[in-house]
């Protein structure tokens, strides 16, 4: 399926959020597809879902993510001044051109710490 | 603006956005554009959308359009994007319940973001009270 | 028809056939229908699109547009393709000179190529004289 | 650029023809992208300029077009006349769902001679 979605540019229908909890405080959420006005909610909700179960750091995996406004920009970075308040952080995986872009362009490359993979991510917030 | 060539009308409410960008990609297809100034140009038209879409959202426009007129030529591309949501006059940003305010995800913002994706936004009020959005794209002749 | 909810205008040239069929894939991503079901709309809004722009090459309509209209609900997705050429009257196919006759691909070949691919295909007269095609897809639901 | 073309959508871009002539009497017509009314005349040049150099059978390679109208049908059935006029044919090459899905919808399968591989196509035209 994941080919032939792809190869149809990328409509909504192929959206998804995934939640993990490798440590009791880190919360993981992996996103695929398109960040918009539409889906970025539901982003928010797996985010506010870590903060309610007590984590302080998360992980946003947008390494599937090809496409993000600034609805999913604001919900990111509301997210980071909530981990902020409670001690821990916000760390993005990407290498997507496309999603560097836009952090380069808004100046966000420099406010979330941005990782090329996963490992590398919870390798950062284990060292904390 | 030149002859219109497309036009486009959706309901203005979240998930009709991106039918907006498709079209607009089919569009992009008929002009000299690199594949980031089409991704430029994309998320651009989208932030223009997602603005309608949150004035619709605030003043609960049920029945509220988006329109999309697009011109091509060889020397540029131009989007209008016009809404039928009465401008409300400025108001402060209202604190939802909710725990995780997007409170950055404001309308400045977006207008700041198309700035630095096309080569011009222009924001003006509609006839009949709506916004429109200007956004221009200029081409590189055999870029 | 149930309430309209996407319009799109495009010049009736070959060019922008591509454009309808993206923005039919954006909306189609809205509806409980399969990738093969999705495929064979877009194929079929592509044979009306293509027949339009047959008929304007015919008449030497420069000036011509497509028009579609598109509906759905959870049930179904209806799709209205429209243009404003006029409907000549039955012709004889001319043969071109050009050595390698496309004379398979014709108007009929279109209909019959569409009403393979969705539930219900209408060809009627526009107001003002042109054609509409009106194909209707059902939704399985939970499908 | 190939992979972020066709997570595009397939715009008509990424059109493309190319044209080789492995013996005297085969042309061989690769197609990339969409076939549809805007793109297949120059589908139908290219197989034109192998009947005018001589061919008498083609071998079209759809394996990378995943869009094919009745445009591009007529194109194919237009050049199979005209090559068994010459007592040759015209080979498909193709193993896509959605391009066997016309041709069967159309009865064009049984039509066509259809390979899953040029290689294949080959050696069907090397036996006559
Ligand atoms: N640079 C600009 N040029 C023209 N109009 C603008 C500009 N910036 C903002 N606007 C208009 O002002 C409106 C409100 O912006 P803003 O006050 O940032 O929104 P918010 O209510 O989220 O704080 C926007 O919808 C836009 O129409
Ligand atoms: N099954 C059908 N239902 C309604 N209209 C049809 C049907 N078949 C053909 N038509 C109409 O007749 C027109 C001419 O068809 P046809 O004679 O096959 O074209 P051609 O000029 O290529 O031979 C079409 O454009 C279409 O509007």
């Amino acid at each position: 399926m994941d080919e032939t979605q792809a190869s149809r540019g990328g409509t909504t229908m192929d959206f998804g959020v995934s939640s993990e909890r490798p440590s009791p405080a880190i919360g993981l959420v992996s996103v695929t597809g398109e960040i918009d006005v539409y889906t970025s909610p539901r982003v928010r909700s797996a985010m506010l879902e870590h903060f309610e179960a007590g984590c302080t750091s998360l992980v946003v995996d947008l390494s599937s993510v090809d496409y993000l406004d600034s609805s999913g920009l604001g919900i990111l970075v509301a997210g980071l001044k909530r981990a902020r308040e409670l001690g821990g952080e916000v760390l993005l995986v990407t290498t997507k051109p496309r999603i560097m872009r836009v952090l380069e362009v808004t100046g966000l490359d420099k406010v979330f710490n941005i990782s090329a993979t996963m490992d590398e991510a919870l390798q950062k917030t284990e060292r904390k | 603006m030149t002859t219109p060539i497309i036009e486009l009308r959706v309901p203005c409410s979240p998930e009709y956005v991106s039918v907006v960008r498709l079209a607009v990609l089919g569009l992009c297809g008929r002009i000299p554009l690199s594949y980031d100034e089409v991704e430029d140009l994309r998320l651009a038209v989208g932030e223009a959308c997602a603005s309608s879409v949150y004035r619709a959202s605030q003043v609960d426009s049920n029945n509220a359009h988006i329109q999309v007129v697009g011109a091509v030529d060889s020397a540029r591309i131009v989007l209008e994007i016009r809404d039928d949501v009465p401008l409300a006059p400025e108001t402060e940003s209202t604190e939802e319940d909710s725990g995780l305010e997007a409170d950055f995800d404001n309308q400045q913002f977006r207008v700041s973001l198309m700035q630095l994706l096309v080569d011009s936004v222009e924001i003006g009020e509609a006839e009949g009270g709506g916004q429109i959005v200007r956004l221009v794209k200029n081409c590189e002749l055999n870029g």
